[in-house]
């Protein structure tokens, strides 16, 4: 199954729903290791998507470029806070490789993901190891990646899985990047706040794409 | 958690709704984005000088705003700087010809928003520069960190540059001078007691009643190490040491005191503290030429108390002294 | 406990050494006993008008000495009134030939002590005048207690008063301005956590994480109900009611709103509760003519808050308006 | 045996000895109902009076009333609060009442003592049952003066015994005088801070008078 507009607004809306059932947990790892709002920006900024694709129902933007436009500058003007851009970045720059293409198909899908990491890095300038976001999508890219013949469920369920792994992985890590790194050697054992986020929205992906 | 509130999700548009009634006269708010701008907002011929963050460290900086000070102040939710469109509007409401300066708390979230705002702004034929202050020696250096916070010396960078471009002085030359201030302003804060943020309803970490954070910064994040509890004179020293080895100021320094409350800590601590850190710095031989007292960057009802130093010179003195006219800071008006 | 401190036994000295090198363009402070002084006192020709009262309520009262407002303050231990002799020795620092007033808390101890060094000073041949200021609406009438607390309007009593005897004011005028003063403030308490007094140790009550305490004064003492913890809008409304229904003030009054910290809580808290209050007058008719917002006569590191209100008439607001040079409140110089 | 300025200076040093010694306990039960200064202010003063005496070493003022009047300014200097101005009052009747006497006995002893609760009255307006100091005087005096043919150990034990039971006379009181007042019923089931000191100093007397 091919991701059309209407497919990637549907898998928004389910990636809000995942983000508002775990906005408790955000704010908790947030909270142990930052400023604790991260599932309080994260929520208000997928709310805003909702409440953006609401107020166009019945009608979908027309293509999911134009959805992930939508949902990126919605994200830039409502999360704020290293998240906001960051996450914009992201869906700003997969928007733009979606180009007009009407529907969405495993090659694409993975050049938007790809996009995407490369947007978060070039705004963040993190890398792999730095405990932030960017070590659960660097396995979620290289997944998709290797899983890039097979159809989008598939495709997106390998790169949630690889993600998973990846935010694990920051339990470990001494952060480098974001607010956590002012702890250095405290804030290890703590499992990164937008590397979770990160991981549930893929999943939330993954799980829309069935 | 208890709070005066109604709603965590409204508490910041309730606040600015009584600051901006409380100071008609001064300031006034504008809504979604939500904006706190001078009154007489675009004065002609002068610099905007705007900043903005995360709320919760009240007064700054809304309570900042007026003559001598900001132009406006771009307040995002609790410890959340804000979105790039409120900061880009938040320069529209105040810039003219002379142009804007942005002052940046080296926060990776409020530099990539004011980077987006700048470029908005830019796109719009608008002159905005941007400084970002990062003054906490407790953090490590960038390659480790996302560098320096900005803290205390904010609140001194926001009234010098603004007194500069209340006196016409143009957007190069203000600037250069918040480079400047940057260059010679440091602070280290520590906290006894952790913030509650409204919306995550618990303390953002937990402390013994014998242990305290030393090194924190504004936003309840953990400090850099935990100590047990020390008494004011061993406190004190402790933070003074941490701030004139690191620029360093020396013998025969002029420097500006300002001694921090984080919010919960009372003034007669904050005074006692006060105190002790004036009679340190006599010993170095380091001579405080003007201080501040008081809780002008808190981090909600932390206790906790931060000190600054920033090196003073005649020009940076009588920027210093010139008159103010906002909620939070008022002289020679 | 942790708090900034060295021994809970030299806090107020040490306090008060701070705020002497923090200020010393204003004041100035005396040893033994414990004074603090206008740095121009005594100022010739015109009426000294002192405060004083334990420690724990900074800036009240010593924050409040200076041009236009207090020539003396006289701080006891922490929520311990001073001693006759130190009043006295404030009394000797200050007055010339134009007298002065005492501004006396309603608190057995601070009339008792006051009272003393009333008589003394008239024994020496100054002309002493004391007036008692009991603002707060939570205490029943005196036939069961000691009568209604001074609270809030103290801030307020002191600054107009002040400005009276900077205006020149002879002892009868300043005197009678403090009496309709007093007779046209009210004050009501609330507190969400206590203070905890330095040398006990302890927090003063326990509170529950769901209660507060409506009618608090500022010394820790519980206060007349505990009720459930309320929305701010709810108690807002229940502390404007207490008040507006005490004097009573109706529409078409003019007033002055203060709204108070009693030290812990955030600003942020403060301006969102002075918003409700600024509504629920305005829907009362009541007009808010000038507002004071901020932490000003404190309990401490207690969370909570007052409501002040003050009906002004055009002499009333003039002396509010009038120019005023001390640590905690400054304008017009 | 009589009481001569020697012997009073040393019933002043071991009642400033259980002051010292309740300290914590006074604290706490002003912290109950009033604001926890009550202990750390009678502490206060009592070893400001220690050390008034001791500046005089080996001199002790030559009368009883000099030596009462030295604790009383002292009392006045240093405590501050409600119970400064009290207690003061209250040592300073007294002394005017010793008079010029070398000595003093059973009976002069209950006129000083008398003299006492006047000034503790007639300063503070409070009434016997109005949950102060004045509840653990009045029965006191009274004792007092029914022991009056005793000797003076026990005419301050009788005074000693009876200020115990008039102090535990104001748990079940609601105050009407001083701080504690403005807690109405809550204040009820709480011993009286300055009617408990009272009582502790009567006590020190009278363990000092044997
Ligand atoms: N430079 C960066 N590059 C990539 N991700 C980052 C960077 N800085 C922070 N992050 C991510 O942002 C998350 C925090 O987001 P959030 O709490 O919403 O913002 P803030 O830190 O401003 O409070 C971190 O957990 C981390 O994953
Ligand atoms: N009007 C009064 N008459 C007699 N005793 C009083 C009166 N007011 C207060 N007291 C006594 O003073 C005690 C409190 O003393 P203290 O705590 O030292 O002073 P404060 O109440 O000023 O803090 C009370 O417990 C009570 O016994
Ligand atoms: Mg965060
Ligand atoms: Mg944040
Ligand atoms: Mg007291
Ligand atoms: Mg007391």
């Amino acid at each position: 199954m091919a991701c059309t507009a209407e497919t990637l607004a549907a898998a928004l809306r389910a990636a809000a729903a995942v983000i508002a059932g775990h906005r408790g947990e955000l704010i908790d790892l947030d909270r142990a290791i930052g400023d604790a709002d991260h599932g309080e920006n994260m929520d208000r900024g997928f709310a805003a998507i909702v409440s953006a694709l609401d107020a166009l129902a019945p009608k979908t933007p027309e293509t999911p470029a134009a959805v992930m436009k939508l949902a990126a500058t919605t994200l830039i003007s409502k999360v704020g806070g290293a998240a906001g851009p960051l996450y914009g970045t992201a869906f700003l720059r997969a928007s733009v490789k979606l180009g007009d293409a009407a529907e969405v198909d495993g090659p694409l899908l993975v050049e938007a993901l790809r996009a995407a990491l490369e947007g978060v890095q070039a705004r963040g300038k993190a890398v792999g190891g730095d405990a932030t976001m960017v070590d659960a999508l660097i396995p979620a890219v290289s997944a998709a990646e290797e899983a890039a013949g097979s159809d989008i469920a598939a495709i997106l369920t390998a790169a949630a899985d690889a993600a998973d792994k990846g935010a694990e992985s920051t339990v470990d890590l001494v952060p480098r990047k974001g607010r956590a790194s002012y702890l250095g050697e405290r804030a290890k054992g703590h499992l990164d706040p937008g590397a979770r986020s990160t991981a549930l929205v893929l999943r939330a992906f993954a799980e829309a794409a069935r | 958690m208890k709070k005066i509130i109604n709603d965590p999700k409204t508490v910041v548009a309730e606040s600015l709704r009584g600051l901006a009634v409380a100071h008609a006269d001064v300031l006034r708010v504008e809504d979604d984005p939500a904006i706190v701008v001078r009154v007489d907002a675009p004065v002609a011929g002068k610099v905007a000088v705007i900043s903005g963050g995360g709320s919760g460290h009240e007064p700054l900086h809304g309570g900042f705003v007026g003559q001598g000070m900001l132009a406006a102040a771009v307040p995002g939710a609790v410890f959340t700087s804000p979105t790039p469109d409120a900061v880009e509007a938040a320069v529209k409401a105040t810039t003219g010809d002379a142009g804007a300066l942005l002052i940046v708390k080296n926060y990776t979230g409020d530099v990539l928003n004011f980077e987006t705002a700048a470029e908005l702004a830019a796109a719009e034929g608008l002159d905005v520069r941007s400084v970002v202050i990062d003054d906490d020696v407790a953090v490590k250096d960038s390659t480790y960190t996302a560098g320096r916070r900005g803290v205390g010396g904010t609140v001194l960078l926001e009234k010098i540059t603004g007194a500069a471009a209340d006196r016409g002085d143009p957007l190069d030359a203000v600037e250069a001078l918040a480079r400047k201030v940057i260059g010679q302003v440091r602070s280290i804060g520590v906290a006894l007691t952790a913030p509650t943020v409204p919306h995550a309803g618990e303390p953002s970490f937990d402390l013994a009643d014998d242990e305290i954070e030393f090194g924190i910064g504004i936003h309840g994040e953990p400090g850099i190490a935990r100590t047990p509890a020390l008494s004011a004179d061993e406190l004190v020293a402790r933070m003074v040491e941490a701030l004139v080895t690191d620029l360093p100021f020396g013998e025969g320094d002029k420097v500006l005191l300002f001694t921090n409350s984080m919010g919960g800590t009372p003034l007669v601590e904050l005074y006692l503290a006060h105190g002790i850190a004036e009679r340190l710095l006599a010993e170095r031989g380091i001579v405080v030429e003007r201080r501040l007292v008081g809780p002008y960057i808190t981090s909600l009802e932390m206790q906790g108390m931060s000190l600054t130093l920033l090196k003073l010179d005649d020009e940076l003195t009588e920027l210093w002294d010139a008159p103010v006219n906002t909620p939070a800071l008022r002289w020679g008006v």
